[in-house]
């Protein structure tokens, strides 16, 4: 696919050139925190900054969106289903924020039933991705197959270069003929990448994919599945739970993370259905309207997030609910690494596996 | 019974369900009855007619099968479908009045206008327990999904083998279906009815005990047999070690589980059992594949 | 299933004529829930209170509005008739379109549209009322009056009168307090000990009547009908029951020069001592601190010798008696100023700087000086007297703002009798104002003036002090606008009557509140007067506010009227709309308790099960005995554990919610 | 006007009861972190706090792979207490895992910082822990580094660890390079304007005390922000509370937060919908942050932990100042046996209604 | 932190869209049709703020319709969650009344009111609530005049600044 080389000036003017006809959602800084987050100028776009925080989900996952309408004033109620509008493009998806979608997709797109809000906002999404500037220590993408610069899943992909300007590649048709409209509107500084770019481009990725190898030792998934398959009952789980707090800031800041919850609005005769982010961690999140609640404990909804993460989307979809982004690791107000879960079940696994060969 | 039947497909429901656009979009559709069922007034049974739908054309569901029904302004509610498949005239919900959509729905007469969302989630393999013997167990409003496949049943009396129905209830001011556990059962061919209540009243001249001990009582054979049961966690507990006790094995045990659910198409992640989500894997499993699963079923 | 019915009322035309009523009724209609809606003329009258009933059971009603004049009118007519038909009271609520739109919106449309919503608001909030129970309370029929002065001895004698049981709690030997130090009351002059004894011997021999004299309050529990308090009976030491009263030992015993409190220090008394001779009852008591046979190791024991009945004993202790009443009468009496905010006019400086009540004692027959006039500093004659008034009252920069009420009057009468007894001698008033609000007052001062030729002086006085053997009272006159000095052989106060110095420390243990003054609070300055904002506890004379005598045994006798009242019923009737606890959400954190005025809140232990085991916790409770239903708790709160029935937040909520669509 | 009246019930810390209110001196101290017998001379206090039985359980530190992050934990034993820490990376603040303890038959060894032994006493006068039931290790805070901080002066590299002098510290990476950094430069926000690093209340005391940090930067801003028009508030909030994912994790960390049944959680009423609006964020930063209001001990762990950065230091700390300022009361968690002023009144208090 | 820049800017765009919307004539919500009026909630204690609303009414007094009063048993029941949940519902503004201090039917309620609210009202118009828009006052049962006179002003206030948007979330 195509290549080309952009400079600062002619992505910021791109960027300008796209709030006019579509939503842009970028990393953004605000309070010294990144977040992926609606822009309505090209300055607010932070390329250069960290991981952001708010995943890249809330572009086709927001955190509330409406599903259905009604008028309840007449005789009979008038009930619509809301359908999500207008174009969207997201500026600066992490290689682990393409991987994240790829398993949404699967949640939402597969099988029997298709969700039409996700489906719709899908279709109408442009993903940029970005070559993650940097690799934190807390990046672990390495143990899921793939790399900082792996832009699979991304209609177009840009390389930060050493020189300040951007290695812009095609990856799908859709990304093409953004990149052909740009062109016809004459971005200045957007240009065919020379062979010099190209190799500049591919000595980007190749440091930054050097810089992810330092997790690989210490991260794999090599028998957590297994491993985890016979530790549903270890008292592991309340030992970890003695520390969780119970908040929603893994889940929520967890790019695949997609439980959510059915709200009614009632104002007068007029009402919403709508859906918002909810996560398994917190208690009313199964509580059922008798009272009755079957993960009572921490414990039992700790195991579950992880489990799902780790297990159960694997015995549903064959590949793990988590990508190694990071963010739980980081951001955990009590430490609680899930690299270390994985870990402590590659070791059960390993374990078990002595046992049965011994 | 082969561990594939009991839990059917979920795909098998996909030419059932509506078109994807209005996968979160309810069929209208309209109260036409309310019956009280117990003497708290704590369960109702609404008959429900779809407005300009016909049932068993174009909307085909079979026994164990939920919908989710909305009461509009106040939410959705997923709810087993008491009615029979064979009764094409109407459906019916029999309702705990449990939380805000529940009570308000208990406070709607006829009339009154609901969503319905469905059929959804598989159903009791009504197809392969034809030609066995058929136990089922129900304890208070759990014998609400039952209904439907006995009712089933009765309509289709010669492909099924001998029925019997245990039933059981905190007091009989509890009980649910009075008509059909008290005539219209025990009055179908080959069909016996057991009822019994925790504790009576003045006027109960049946059965006091609890549930379990009334199935031990009986004993009955798990030869040709498949046992069906729903009711409080506390009762199927002990029904299942009844069972165990009785021989049936495991493959033999078919149940239906109650999460809360919100979405019912497997999307929302709320009512997962290890990695099934009852409201599209479910809500019928047998206790092989229950055990299978890690999770907190009863 | 919610069925409610809403009533719109034309109160004539007095809300049909600005808001189309019809129209409200039927916008009620299509609110959820209803399911019928009417007007009527006259919704309070029998035939509108019918047509509820009618309607109720017609459309099987179990909730309803009526849309009417304020709550504060009908709303318990409506209850009354909602309960009648059937509904419990407190599923009716009503929306107040007169009062709050009709009276206050002229425009029709205007008002129809807000009458309507007041109306939805109604109907929301009814949706979320749960029928509610008044509570009823047994009543120990039983009264305890704190303070055995004149208002405790009306008060215990109309009460006992009744054919209920007293108990009056006095602290000092004998009852009788401020009445009995009085020498003639204003304005007839009668003599005081002669009106006050016959009283306080009917209150000595009242066989539904006990007195706990040299006792004090040590701590009240319970609430209204169920008081359990605490009393302490102070050692005596002397046994009541063998004692016959004969006087021997008080007259024998060898410490003679005591200062006598009841004589305010002007005379003497043993360590054995009767607070005077009438006293009830007529047991002396041991003071301790001055016996020499407590201060000196057992030593003495004369009084032991000569009591004719060996009615000493030594080794009684205090003793702590639990009593149940139903009813408290607070009737703690006041003291007078101590003036030390006043130096300049010499009180405690110069002996002959004296209160009104040292005066009282001075004129008193049964007073140290038998009833002649003495200087203290000399024991001479005083040929000239001089009377400040408020002192220390109506002066707010000196901390008491209020005036003392009785002291125009008994300086008068003061004047009046120091010009009886000793006609040539001067009296001087200075005084700010002349109050002689009473029957008969304004008439016994202006003889005071006129026949007694007292000296009236308006102006404040600015200084006391000794000249030769004299004093010098200096001040000014402000009628006549210039500086007086007055000699005086006597300065005498009508110093500020106060509370009780513990007054505030008393209130606390019994859970009333009082003022800035430390005052008892009454329930309602104008109705309640006599009643504290604690059920069941009753103000009479001065610890509610300074007062003369008929006005304290007017009090006296309405409190006992308000326990008699109370006694006479089977059984108390609670508010139903009280607070009560979740406890499930209940943490214990008792930030509900400080902000209840009633100290309704106590904690309480429960048993939880918390998965498999079962374990302790200790939450809220609320005494309903003691709950007014304020709700401050149920905002201190601060997960809404602690609901107030009748206005939970759901029902409030309903209402915003209702009346900002 | 009408005369004042004052009742018996809102004496300030009633209704404690009398034995909490004995001043609190510790008996023992220890040396400071810092110095090099800190750790030993901690783990060996912890150790025979188990081991003769005084506490049941120990909440802690434990050392991780991740030398900045270390974790929480619980040590029930003396033989557990070998990789117990106490370094500057323990910025969670562990008070609030006793309310775990509620219910548990015996006492618990806290290890706190200045501002989580202020949690710890407000547990205690939130009633939701007997103050005999807790043992309080307390440590005279140096200040805590903040390992975003770090990792970002490191830039690339890895930090394998992080050596702390009085003023300055050593940052060296897996790559075996070394760099030194001021001290101040990555302190945590909130230790920058520390005011109050040493427990108020405690039984064992390690290290003198520590002057603390005295920045009033939280306070200009917060003067900043009242000077600014209301539509500038406003735009200021809206912008931050729009970032607000409701995780929870401010109210979850909070001392100051001991419902067990939190009004968010309820669905009857229904206090806070799920929608994430401007409405619901306002309503339910708002409400948290006045229910804690009086009882907020400023220990800023809620502003530590939200992972999106709302400044809700500029809340609580606006509402402890005004706290402060109308109704003259300690800092809370300072004093035992306070009850929050807001339960509490004074006829002469200020009077903002007409 | 740059607490001022871009929030002053944002804050920019706000009051110029305020103004558009600020009219003298109190065109708001509605303004096609000029019909908009704000919609006010008063909290009003039963025994001394909705009796004085009562005695208004009984005197005949008239005030703006736009009044909405919500009986609490006493200004110390009202839980500033109630201000929050008006204005959500779409309040464009708020009122607590209650009996002057002293003088509470309870005793004391009132003085936890002026606590509470003295420091609820300062963190409203910290997080940008316009002043205006919350008010309390001491309305005795005996003072039908002020009631009516708050009444007025209030109704007069909050017209003057336009339809509420802040924490509104109405359909």
């Amino acid at each position: 696919m195509a290549e080309k080389l952009v400079t600062s000036e002619g992505l910021f003017t791109m960027v300008e050139k796209l709030l006019g006809r579509a939503q842009v959602t970028a990393p953004r800084e605000e309070n010294g925190i990144a977040v992926f987050g609606p822009v309505n100028s090209a300055g607010q776009v932070e390329l250069d900054g960290p991981l952001p925080v708010i995943p890249e989900k809330s572009v086709v996952f927001p955190q509330s969106e409406t599903l259905l309408r009604m008028d309840l004033g007449g005789e009979v109620p008038k009930v619509e289903a809301v359908e999500p509008e207008g174009e969207q493009v997201i500026l600066g998806v992490r290689p682990c924020g393409l991987q994240a979608f790829a398993r949404l997709d699967r949640v939402f797109l597969e099988g029997a039933f298709v969700d039409p809000q996700y489906r719709r906002r899908r279709d109408h999404t442009l993903i940029i991705a970005l070559t993650c500037p940097t690799v934190k220590r807390s990046c672990f993408c390495r143990a899921f197959g793939y790399g900082p610069s792996d832009g699979s899943g991304a209609d177009l992909q840009l390389t930060r270069l050493p020189g300040g300007s951007f290695h812009l590649e095609t990856l799908t048709e859709r990304g093409g003929e953004f990149v052909a409209e740009m062109e016809k509107e004459g971005i200045a500084g957007l240009t065919d990448a020379g062979a010099e770019a190209g190799s500049a481009a591919r000595a980007e990725k190749a440091r930054v994919e050097r810089l992810a190898e330092r997790s690989a030792a210490a991260v794999s998934t090599e028998g957590v599945v297994e491993g985890l398959d016979g530790m549903y009952d270890d008292p592991y789980w309340a030992q970890l739970a003695e520390r969780c707090i119970s908040c929603g800031i893994c889940t929520y800041l967890c790019p695949t993370c997609h439980c959510f919850d059915i709200c009614e609005k009632a104002r007068g005769p007029e009402a919403e259905r709508y859906r918002c982010w909810d996560t398994c961690l917190f208690s009313n999140y199964t509580l059922m309207a008798g009272g009755a609640n079957p993960r009572p404990t921490v414990r039992e909804r700790l195991r579950n997030r992880l489990y799902h993460k780790l297990n159960f989307f694997n015995h549903r979809y064959g590949e793990f609910l988590c990508v190694g982004c990071g963010r739980c690791v980081e951001h955990c107000p009590t430490n609680i690494d899930i690299r270390k879960v994985m870990a402590k079940a590659a070791a059960r696994s390993r374990a078990q596996g002595v046992s049965v060969n011994g | 019974m082969g561990r594939s039947e009991a839990a059917a497909r979920p795909e098998a429901a996909v030419s059932d369900a509506g078109p994807a656009a209005g996968l979160y979009l309810p069929s209208p559709a309209t109260i036409q009855e309310v019956r009280l069922e117990t003497g708290a007034a704590d369960v109702r049974t609404f008959k429900v007619t779809l407005d300009g739908q016909e049932i068993g054309k174009d909307f085909i569901y079979r026994p164990g099968q939920c919908a989710m029904v909305s009461v509009f302004g106040v939410g959705e509610v997923m709810l087993s479908l008491s009615s029979s498949p064979t009764w094409t005239t109407h459906l019916e919900f029999s309702v705990k009045n449990a939380g805000k959509v529940t009570s308000t729905m208990h406070g709607l007469a006829p009339g009154a206008r609901l969503g319905v969302r469905g059929p959804l989630g598989n159903w009791f393999p009504y197809e392969s327990l034809q030609g066995k013997d058929l136990l089922f167990v129900g304890g208070g409003i759990g014998l609400a999904p039952l209904r439907s496949l006995i009712n089933y049943v009765i309509d289709n009396r010669d492909r099924y083998g001998k029925v019997e129905i245990i039933y059981g209830a905190r007091s009989p001011q509890d009980l649910c279906f009075k008509s059909e556990i008290f005539e219209t059962w025990p009055k179908a061919p080959d069909t016996e009815v057991f009822v019994t209540v925790d504790r009576g009243d003045a006027d109960w001249k049946g059965k006091e005990g609890f549930v379990p001990a009334y199935l031990e009582e009986l004993a009955p054979s798990p030869v040709g047999k498949v046992a069906v049961i729903c009711g409080p966690p506390i009762m199927i507990k002990f029904v299942l070690q009844g069972l165990e006790k009785l021989g049936y094995s495991d493959e033999q045990v078919i149940t239906t589980l109650e999460m809360r659910m919100k979405c019912g198409v497997g999307k929302c992640g709320r009512c997962n059992i290890g990695h099934k989500y009852v409201c599209v894997d479910g809500p019928v499993f047998n206790l092989a594949q229950l055990r299978a699963l890690k999770g907190e079923f009863v | 299933m919610k069925r409610i019915g809403v009533f719109v009322c034309h109160c004539g035309t007095n809300i049909a004529a600005t808001v189309d009523v019809e129209k409200v009724a039927e916008s009620a209609r299509h609110l959820p829930h209803v399911v019928f809606a009417t007007t009527y003329k006259f919704m309070c009258a029998d035939p509108g209170q019918k047509l509820i009933a009618d309607a109720i059971r017609e459309h099987a009603l179990n909730r309803v509005v009526v849309a009417a004049c304020s709550p504060h009118m009908h709303e318990r007519t409506f209850r009354k008739a909602v309960e009648r038909a059937g509904v419990n009271p407190y599923l009716m609520e009503v929306a107040n379109v007169r009062e709050q739109c009709s009276w206050v919106h002229r425009d029709k449309p205007v008002g129809t549209e807000k009458a309507a919503a007041l109306v939805a608001a109604a109907v929301a909030k009814v949706a979320r009322n749960v029928p509610l129970e008044s509570g009823k309370l047994p009543v120990e029929r039983r009264a305890l009056v704190v303070g055995g002065g004149i208002a405790g001895i009306q008060a215990a004698l109309d009460i006992a009168e009744s054919g209920y049981h007293v108990t009056i709690v006095e602290r000092e030997q004998s009852v009788g307090g401020r009445m009995a130090q009085l020498d003639k009351t204003f304005p007839t002059l009668d003599c005081s000990s002669c009106i006050l004894t016959p009283k306080m011997v009917d209150v000595g021999h009242h066989p539904m009547i006990e007195i706990c004299s040299y006792s004090e309050i040590e701590s009240v529990e319970g609430y209204v009908g169920n008081f359990e308090v605490t009393i302490r009976r102070k050692a005596t030491s002397v046994d009541p029951d063998v004692c016959t009263g004969c006087g021997e030992c008080w007259n024998r015993c060898p410490v003679k020069k005591l200062p006598s409190s009841f004589n305010m220090d002007l005379g003497h008394r043993p360590a054995i001592y009767v607070d005077f001779p009438q006293a009830i009852p007529n047991v002396p008591v041991i003071d301790r601190a001055n016996c020499t046979y407590y201060l000196r190791d057992g030593k003495c024991r004369v009084c032991e010798k000569v009591c004719p009945t060996k009615a000493i004993d030594f080794t009684l202790e205090d003793r702590l008696v639990k009593e149940r009443f139903g009813a408290i009468v607070m009737a703690t009496g006041f003291q007078t100023a101590s003036l030390q905010q006043y130096p300049e006019w010499g009180l405690g400086t110069y002996p002959d700087v004296v209160t009104g009540l040292h005066f009282e004692r001075l004129v008193s027959s049964t007073g140290p000086t038998e009833g002649k006039i003495k200087r203290p500093s000399d024991g001479k004659e005083p040929k000239s007297v001089v009377f400040v008034l408020c002192a220390g009252s109506r002066d707010e920069a000196r901390g008491r703002s209020y005036c003392s009420k009785a002291c125009c009057m008994y300086s008068a009468k003061q004047a009046i009798l120091l010009r009886e007894k000793i006609p040539q001698a001067q009296a001087h008033v200075f005084y700010m104002d002349i109050r002689t609000a009473g029957k008969d007052y304004e008439e016994f001062y202006m003889r005071a003036k006129e026949e007694y030729g007292v000296n009236y002086i308006r102006g404040r006085v600015a200084k006391v002090y000794p000249e030769k053997d004299h004093l010098v009272v200096r001040g000014e006159d402000t009628l006549l606008g210039r500086p007086v000095a007055v000699e005086a052989d006597m300065v005498v106060l009508a110093a500020a009557i106060e509370p009780r110095a513990d007054a505030a420390a008393l209130a606390q243990k019994v859970g009333i509140s009082y003022n800035r003054d430390h005052f008892f609070s009454e329930a309602h300055p104008k109705l309640r007067p006599v009643e504290s904002n604690t059920g069941g506890v009753f103000l009479a004379g001065c610890c509610q506010g300074p007062k003369d005598i008929p006005e304290t045994v007017a009090q006296a006798s309405a409190a006992a009227a308000k326990v008699v009242q109370m006694f006479s019923k089977d059984a108390l009737v609670s508010e139903a709309q009280l607070a009560s606890v979740n406890e499930a959400w209940c943490i214990g954190c008792f930030l509900c308790q400080p902000v209840c005025p009633y100290k309704a809140i106590q904690p309480k232990e429960i048993e939880e099960r918390r998965g498999r085991d079962k374990i302790k916790r200790t939450v809220s409770s609320v005494n309903t005995g003691l709950c007014q239903g304020c709700g401050a708790c149920a905002v201190a709160c601060p997960s809404g554990a602690m609901r107030l029935n009748g206005f939970t937040d759901e029902q409030i909520l309903a209402e915003v919610d209702a009346v900002c669509l | 006007m009408s005369e004042a009246i004052k009742t018996a019930a809102p004496v300030e810390g009633e209704p404690m009861p009398a034995e909490l209110k004995t001043a609190e001196i510790p008996t023992r101290r220890g040396p400071a972190p810092g110095d090099p017998e800190f750790l030993g001379a901690l783990r060996d206090c912890c150790r025979s706090l188990l081991a003769e039985g005084h506490v049941q359980r120990i909440i802690a530190y434990r050392e991780t792979p991740d030398s900045l992050r270390p974790e929480v934990a619980f040590f029930a034993s003396p033989e557990e207490t070998g990789d117990l820490v106490w370094d500057l990376f323990c910025n969670t603040n562990i008070c609030k895992y006793l309310l775990d303890y509620r219910t548990f038959e015996g006492r618990i060894g806290v290890v706190v910082k200045g501002c989580d032994a202020r949690g710890v006493v407000q547990l205690i006068n939130d009633m939701q822990i007997p103050r005999d039931k807790v043992e309080i290790i307390g440590i005279c805070c140096p200040g805590q580094i903040d390992p975003a901080k770090v990792e970002s002066a490191a830039g690339e590299a890895w930090v394998s660890r992080v050596v702390a002098g009085p003023d300055s510290v050593e940052i060296v990476t897996e790559e075996g390079t070394e760099m030194r950094v001021p001290l101040e430069s990555v302190l945590t926000d909130r230790c920058l304007s520390c005011r109050k690093p040493n427990p108020p209340v405690a039984d064992v005391v390690f290290g003198e005390d520590q002057k603390g940090r005295i920045s009033d930067e939280v306070f200009e801003q917060i003067a900043e922000l009242e000077r600014m028009s209301s539509a500038e508030r406003d735009a200021f909030w809206n912008r931050h509370f729009e970032r607000c994912i409701r995780c929870f994790a401010c109210r979850n960390v909070c001392p100051a937060c001991s419902c067990t049944k939190c009004v968010f959680d309820q669905q009857e009423p229904d206090w806070l919908a799920g929608e994430r609006n401007q409405a619901n964020q306002h309503f339910f930063q708002i409400t948290r942050a006045v229910h804690v209001s009086g009882r907020c001990t400023g220990c800023e762990e809620c502003d530590r932990v939200c992972p999106v950065g709302i400044p809700l230091r500029l809340m609580n700390k606006k509402l402890w100042k005004d706290v402060k300022d109308l109704f003259d009361s300690p800092l809370p968690g300072t004093k035992l046996g306070v009850r929050s002023p807001l339960v509490m009144w004074d006829p002469k208090d200020a009077d903002s209604f007409e | 932190m740059p607490v001022n820049e871009s929030a002053a800017a944002e804050a920019e765009m706000m009051t110029e869209a305020e103004m558009t919307t600020d009219g003298a004539s109190g065109a708001g919500a509605d303004a096609g049709t000029g019909t908009w009026e704000p919609r006010i909630v008063a909290f009003c204690c039963n025994w001394c703020s909705y009796a004085g609303a009562d005695l208004a009414g009984t005197s005949r007094k008239q005030y703006p319709a736009n009044i909405r009063i919500v009986r609490v048993p006493c200004s110390g029941r009202i839980n500033p969650q109630y201000i929050l949940r008006a204005f959500q519902r779409g309040a464009d503004g708020v009122m607590v009344a209650g009996c002057h201090p002293g003088d509470c039917h309870y005793t004391t309620g009132n003085y936890y009111t002026r606590r509470r609210f003295s420091v609820v009202q300062r963190f409203l118009e910290y997080v940008g609530l316009h002043p205006d828009r919350f008010s309390g006052h001491w309305i005795s049962g005996s003072e039908g005049e002020k009631f009516v006179q708050t009444a007025r002003e209030f109704t007069e206030k909050v017209r003057s600044l336009g339809p509420n948007e802040k924490m509104r979330d109405v359909l």
